[in-house]
């Protein structure tokens, strides 16, 4: 019981912080069409600068301010990258992102050096929220799981109740009608682009002292988030959601399940020994594929139900 | 009519490619060193895994992040055939042995093909990602196949010596990574030619209307894949034929985003882009790579400019030429192109010393301050050099962008010249 | 004269909204056939519902007795459908010869095939060859689709439809946005292309359905009102309201 | 014969001009390790080491004449790309290699090392590996031109199980790895040594994780809280360390991490204070040894190199070891020939800074002490103001690491030939 609680929780808070880092690029996605190659670049320069002005200001400030700095360097390059690739289509919008990872990881190798830095949780969020059984449940993950939940509150009623969702909902669908109502559809797109990016840094700002901040973490975060985006469903938010939170929950409780083939086998009177033909894949637990597993769900996800969780288009 | 009309061109294409093969014979008679045996040995191959790339990205519409899974596989099948080839368990001639790799790579691509084809696009491109993830993943976790992290070692030097050729030195090697890089030239080309090469094209452009003239476009994508799985897995088998070992490396992300970023660079629109690709991907590599450790940084800044300014690549450049010269027109891009070259030397010489500079500071202010770029020393820790680095850079900019609006006049005289000439 | 496409209390839903509300249609063997009718009554709808570009929400189609409804638009197509596009829908960055060519690979049995070389496939080339001199674009071969002009390009949209050799043929709107000289040269085209073939096809210019049309279905919001030879459909008394009334030519 | 004279004298007094250059001859070391990419930081700080070991060891002449130059190549730790590097280095006549990130590139360099040495006899390349722990090197793969002077990871599981088995009150043992061959190999190692050494000794879990691929370890915590394990025995590296280390802390989780690498170059800063009193590692050095005589030196280079922006510690006592053991060679063989400084290598026996060390002939397989030590807060010392801001109160952890305010106390030494290994080796020599 203490394990199968303690273990919902950690499920709940990877998949909020998922969510978080996916529900950026499902709006730029859905909004624009562009996939952001270089999302997870912003989630990575969000810890980075939030390290940066924790160690000037210290971490409240850096909530809000590396988010913001993140959102500025995202409309750069929506303004002096993307706008000009946009001609060539969504292709070269893709290329162009991901010809930016890569310049992004040498630029925090240029500035920050090429091992981890020390951004740590601040001492007002360090320690125990409370005790389930003998598991100690960290503070800092529960502020995660408050932090991803307002965000989510916060999109879901910036884009259904303000005037700038509204025009952001109609410049998608009708950007000529909208451009001549007087708006500045160009404008709308930077502003979606960078707000995109603004949640990426805040995934950043909140993961990157939960877990590790390193030039690594962008790369390692990068193929998860398309996983989240393909199975929920291109481009929608709600799908990258219920995706996040699956997500989180398979790769919690497959470390639990060391079941393997060998032992289905043994229920049936076969015994695997290491002469088995491929008796490597028949030993190999569910443990130990947990990590593997969301390609796997991909993949799945792909032949039986192409269109994601709750996709409405079709590539 | 229409067989004389394309008569000079087909005299033209022999030539291209007589020129092409000779050259490629020719080559380590006047360059002789070992290190550059390999370059060359590995632009071979990267010729091949490059263009069966672009059977994808250029022809096929499909921008792959995971294309190494294929020549990896067909690598890793390589090197275990040779391995049983020299334990005797079967017979095999090691000159044809990236057959297998051929074979198993299309194998992988009617496995893995079949789903990452459905779509097209951005869907397309993040699927073959997760693909790619997912094997790379598996290759550490099954060791006895993939050797793990030591991979899979073999020994290309077999009894059977036919007319000399063991294989033994590099140079055998190197022409038998030719001799098959022309062949899958060759065979590629051809396939541009073929019904399902022009379908690929046409799915490309517009699948809509592909469905619309009874071509299933996920057939028509599937088939590409595989066949390009197929080149690729003849590139991988050479490769292990070239190292004589097999490491997870050649399936992982950094092997499958080189192979985008040299084809595109070269120019995926054109057949022969990804050739010109692969030699410039080369230099950037060993040469750049050679003299300073920001050669990534540069190699990303290339890729940037050339996605936003020159998205045909460097053939695009080349090819835009050609009627110029046909025309007698290129004295009147000259003078510009000198303007746009200085200036453009100064733009780069400032970039390289900011960046350089950066690095430097950034890696040993403290303990080294001075540092030697362009053949003057310096200390990076004082202002002066920072000034002219900068002043460089903000001067270059600023004097280049004249020099290019004075290139993009030209071009619009020339081509509004050509369009008054064919009319 | 056995029924070439039949539909059968054909429906289609998008959300809430019915576009399509049971149309039901015999069209027989060899007839040109045109459908009319009001802005939004749904006829692109139908034209995307044949020819398989959208799911069907209810009824059945049966080309030639056998049902198509579910399948996608190659496979109606290999049955002997094909169909032309409102807005413009070529291989842009190919070649006219290119264009053509494609279109008619497939019929010819040459599938998927990299064996062959095309420059080899005569009769590919030669029935390409044939099908641009119909189109009047042989002297355009090997111009860039996408540089042809707004009347070219609606000519090869025709030619790549036909090019493939089908029995049944769609044509949505071939004359919109054409000028008066213009679109007396397409009437001719099409009259020629679709000799001994089953035409159906959507049409606003009513000099053009009167010339053209055997037989004329009018439909509005959904629902086929009359169908009836032209001179019928003139006197018709609910066509001329509906229609004919509200928007005359 | 007087001419001989006449030559040496004449060199002499040029030695005398120019004190410490007797022969103009130079030994190029080839460093091939990353000095690009993600693993530079790493590679970096080795080759800052072997610089700064080679100009001590110019400085006192130690190799009788020769200069001692390491030269670094960027192998962007690629095994590959090491192949290409190895082309170059001999194109540029160097003789003498280095390497030690990745068992991969190792293995690689020792195939094409031996192909190499068996083509061009005339030419052939040493390879001294001073970090690189697959065993097989030493075993199947052994090669009379590779030397290790680094425990390998049987040697080291050996040490630790020795240091295991005396503690009683250890009744069970939770094994999580990298699923990759180094983490198979801790694993199949752990196993195996516990069940000799202490049968009773329980392994109540096995994990074996996709290496680089876990982003939360909560989980993983979680199943090691519920198997109420006394110990945790571990391989893992890199972010896969910290990020473990850093989910137990978080839960609460008390129970002791036996480590490889958890204190590795650049680990303790990523890991914080939450390795505290948790985190044991198994090391040939730290710089709480006592008695520590590589003190002045270590001091020397921190002085160098610490602080920003490189905040390097000296870590590799090895490489001093390998360093000083080649340089002696030359001295004792007065050449700079592969071949024979190999040779002179095979059995050297060689008073290190921890005690006598010994390159095992028979494998190449350097015979050395080992320390187990745990992670701790460095010492406020009141009379220092350099260490205002460390928070520890045992004056045995006297420095920290990495300007990290952690350093290491030590548990047990383990002399070198408990750790020894049998070998299978069958090593052919030219």
């Amino acid at each position: 019981m203490e394990f199968f609680l303690i273990s919902m929780l950690n499920s709940l808070s990877y998949g909020l912080l998922l969510f978080m880092l996916s529900s950026g690029l499902t709006i730029i996605f859905s909004m624009m069409g562009v996939l952001n190659f270089a999302h997870a670049s912003f989630y990575m320069i969000g810890a980075y600068f939030a390290y940066q002005i924790s160690v000037w200001l210290g971490f409240w400030p850096a909530l809000v301010i590396a988010p913001l700095l993140v959102a500025a360097v995202g409309m750069a390059v929506e303004r002096y990258g993307l706008r000009t690739v946009h001609k060539y289509g969504h292709v070269a919008e893709l290329l162009f992102t991901f010809g930016l990872a890569y310049l992004i990881e040498e630029a925090v190798h240029l500035v920050w050096g090429r091992s981890s830095v020390p951004y740590v949780v601040p001492p007002s969020l360090d320690g125990a929220a409370f005790t389930l059984y003998s598991t100690d449940y960290p503070i800092y993950r529960v502020f995660m799981m408050a932090v991803s939940v307002s965000m989510l509150i916060g999109i879901y009623l910036t884009l259904t109740r303000s005037r700038i969702g509204l025009v952001i909902q109609a410049a998608l669908t009708h950007p000529q009608s909208v451009e001549t109502l007087g708006h500045n559809v160009p404008r709308v797109f930077m502003l979606v682009f960078g707000g995109g990016s603004a949640l990426a840094g805040l995934a950043g700002v909140i993961g990157g002292n939960a877990f590790i901040t390193e030039p690594g973490m962008a790369a390692a975060v990068g193929p998860i988030v398309f996983v989240v985006v393909v199975v929920g469903g291109m481009g929608s938010l709600v799908g990258a959601f219920l995706a996040s939170l699956l997500l989180g929950v398979l790769q919690t409780f497959s470390v639990a399940l060391d079941y393997s083939f060998a032992d289905l086998f043994a229920k049936f009177g076969y015994t695997v020994d290491p002469d088995t033909p491929l008796a490597v894949l028949w030993n190999l637990t569910i443990s130990q594929t947990g990590p593997v597993l969301p390609y796997l769900l991909m993949v799945l996800m792909l032949i039986f139900r192409p269109k994601g969780i709750m996709g409405s288009r079709e590539g | 009519m229409s067989k004389l009309r394309y008569r000079p061109i087909n005299l033209g294409r022999w030539l291209v490619w007589g020129i092409t093969a000779l050259v490629m014979i020719v080559l380590p008679l006047i360059f002789t060193s070992g290190f550059t045996l390999t370059i060359m040995s590995q632009i071979g191959v990267g010729i091949i895994f490059a263009l069966s790339y672009n059977m994808l990205l250029g022809q096929g519409g499909m921008l792959s992040f995971g294309h190494a899974v294929y020549s990896g596989l067909g690598a890793y099948f390589t090197v275990h055939a040779l391995n049983l080839i020299s334990k005797g368990t079967f017979y095999f001639p090691v000159t044809l042995a990236p057959i297998i790799g051929g074979v198993a790579g299309a194998f992988f691509g009617v496995i893995f093909g079949y789903v990452t084809t459905k779509k097209s696009g951005t869907t397309f491109a993040m699927i073959s990602l997760g693909i790619g993830e997912m094997v790379f993943a598996c290759s550490l976790m099954f060791s006895d196949f993939f050797g793990g992290e030591a991979g899979i070692a073999t020994n290309r030097v077999m009894g059977s010596n036919v007319l000399g050729i063991t294989y033994g030195p590099a140079i055998q090697v190197y022409y038998l990574i030719i001799g098959w890089a022309l062949v899958c030239m060759a065979a590629m080309y051809a396939w541009t030619q073929t019904p399902l090469g022009r379908m690929a094209n046409a799915v490309r452009d517009n699948p809509e209307r592909a469905e619309f003239v009874g071509y299933d476009t996920h057939m028509v994508r599937f088939l590409t894949l595989v066949l390009s799985g197929f080149f690729a897995g003849i590139a991988g088998g050479l490769s292990s034929i070239n190292y004589e070992i097999v490491t997870a490396e050649n399936l992982g992300a950094l092997a499958s985003g080189s192979v985008l970023i040299a084809t595109f660079v070269g120019g995926a629109g054109y057949f022969f882009g990804p050739i010109i690709g692969i030699i410039v991907f080369f230099v950037m590599v060993t040469a750049v790579g050679g003299i300073t450790q920001a050669w990534l940084f540069y190699l990303g800044l290339l890729f940037l400019i050339m996605v936003l300014y020159a998205p045909g690549g460097f053939a695009s450049l080349i090819l835009m030429h050609v009627p110029v010269i046909k025309a007698r027109l290129m004295r009147r891009l000259w003078l510009p192109y000198a303007a746009a070259a200085i200036t453009g030397v100064v733009l780069l010489a400032g970039l390289v010393s900011v960046v350089e500079m950066t690095y430097h500071y950034s890696a040993e202010a403290d303990t080294n301050p001075g540092m030697a770029l362009f053949g003057l020393a310096f200390n990076v820790t004082s202002y002066t050099p920072w000034a002219v680095a900068a002043g460089l850079l903000v001067g270059g900019f600023i004097v280049s962008r004249f020099a290019w609006k004075a290139v993009g006049k030209a071009w619009g005289e020339i081509i509004l010249g050509l369009q008054e000439r064919r009319a | 004269m056995s029924t070439a496409i039949e539909l059968k209390a054909v429906t289609k839903n998008f959300g809430n909204t019915e576009i399509i509300r049971g149309v039901d249609l015999a069209i027989p063997r060899g007839e040109r056939h045109a459908v009319i009718g009001p802005n939004g009554a749904g006829k692109s709808t139908l034209f995307n519902l044949i020819s398989g570009r959208y799911p069907l929400s209810g009824g059945d189609i049966l080309l030639n007795g056998e049902s198509v409804s579910g399948l996608k638009p190659f496979e109606i197509n290999r049955r002997g459908l094909s169909r032309s596009f409102q807005i413009t829908n070529i291989f842009q960055r190919m070649s006219v010869f290119e264009n053509v060519r494609c279109a008619v690979l497939w019929s010819l049995g040459y599938k998927y095939s990299f064996w062959h070389r095309l420059g080899g496939l005569k009769d590919a080339n030669l029935r390409a060859e044939e099908v641009m001199e119909s189109i009047g674009l042989k002297a355009r071969r090997d111009t860039s689709a996408g540089v042809l002009s707004y009347a070219e390009q609606r000519a090869l949209e025709i030619g790549i439809t036909i090019a493939g050799g089908a029995e049944v043929i769609l044509l949505d709107e071939p004359t919109a946005g054409m000028s008066r000289t213009e679109t007396a040269d397409a009437v001719e085209l099409i009259r020629k292309v679709s000799q001994g073939k089953t035409l159906i096809m959507v049409e606003h210019d009513m000099g053009v359905v009167f010339d053209l049309a055997d037989k004329i279905s009018v439909l509005v919001y959904g629902e086929v009102i009359a169908s009836d030879k032209p001179q019928n459909i003139r006197g018709n008394k609910a066509v001329q309201e509906a229609y004919l009334g509200t928007e005359a030519h | 014969m007087f001419h001989f004279k006449r030559t040496a004298e004449a060199m002499v007094l040029v030695s005398a001009l120019f004190a410490g250059s007797a022969y103009a001859e130079t030994l190029k070391i080839a460093y091939i390790d990353p000095l690009s990419g993600a693993f530079a930081g790493v590679g970096d700080a080795g080759l800052k080491q072997f610089q700064f070991v080679a100009d001590d060891i110019n400085k006192r002449n130690l190799t009788g004449g020769p200069k001692l130059e390491v030269i670094g190549f960027d192998n962007k730790v690629s095994p590959k790309e090491s192949l290409n590097v190895l082309k170059k280095v001999i194109d540029q006549g160097i003789r003498v290699i280095t390497q030690g990130n990745g068992s991969s590139v190792a293995g690689v360099l020792i195939d094409a090392v031996n192909k190499h040495n068996e083509r061009n006899p005339d030419k052939s390349i040493l390879f001294l590996n001073y970090a690189a722990v697959d065993p097989d090197f030493t075993n199947s793969k052994c090669s009379f031109w590779h030397f290790r002077f680094d425990a390998n990871s049987d040697m080291k599981m050996e040490a630790m199980t020795d240091f295991m088995a005396k503690d009683k009150s250890i009744k069970s043992v939770y094994l999580i790895n990298q699923d990759y061959s180094f983490g198979q190999a801790v694993t199949r190692a752990a196993k195996e040594y516990l069940a000799r050494k202490r049968p009773d000794i329980k392994i109540v879990g096995d994990d074996l994780h996709p290496i680089g691929k876990v982003k939360d370890f909560a989980p993983y915590v979680a199943k090691i809280k519920a198997s109420n394990a006394d110990v945790v025995i571990s391989g893992n590296w890199g972010a896969d360390a910290s990020l473990l280390i850093k989910a137990a802390k978080d839960a609460g989780l008390s129970t002791p991490f036996y480590t490889y690498y958890f204190g590795g170059l650049g680990s303790m800063t990523a890991m914080g204070d939450a390795g505290v009193g948790k985190v044991k590692q198994i090391t040939e050095f730290h710089s709480n040894i006592k008695p520590n005589k590589t003190e002045k030196f270590a001091n020397a280079f921190n002085a160098k190199y610490g602080g920003p922006p490189n905040h390097l510690t000296f870590y590799y006592l090895r490489v001093n070891n390998e360093m000083y053991m080649l340089a002696r060679a030359i001295k004792e063989t007065k050449s700079i020939d592969p071949k024979k400084i190999a040779l002179k290598l095979e059995g050297m026996k060689f008073e290190s800074d921890t005690g006598e060390v010994e390159m095992r002939a028979t494998d190449h397989q350097l015979i050395q002490p080992l320390y187990i030590s745990t992670v701790a807060e460095a010492y406020r010392d009141p009379k220092n103001p350099k260490t205002a801001k460390f928070k520890g109160t045992d004056p045995d952890v006297k420095y920290d690491v990495e300007d990290s305010g952690l350093g290491f106390k030590t548990d047990a030494r383990i002399e070198g030939y408990v750790t020894a290994q049998p070998t299978s080796c069958q090593m052919k020599r030219p």
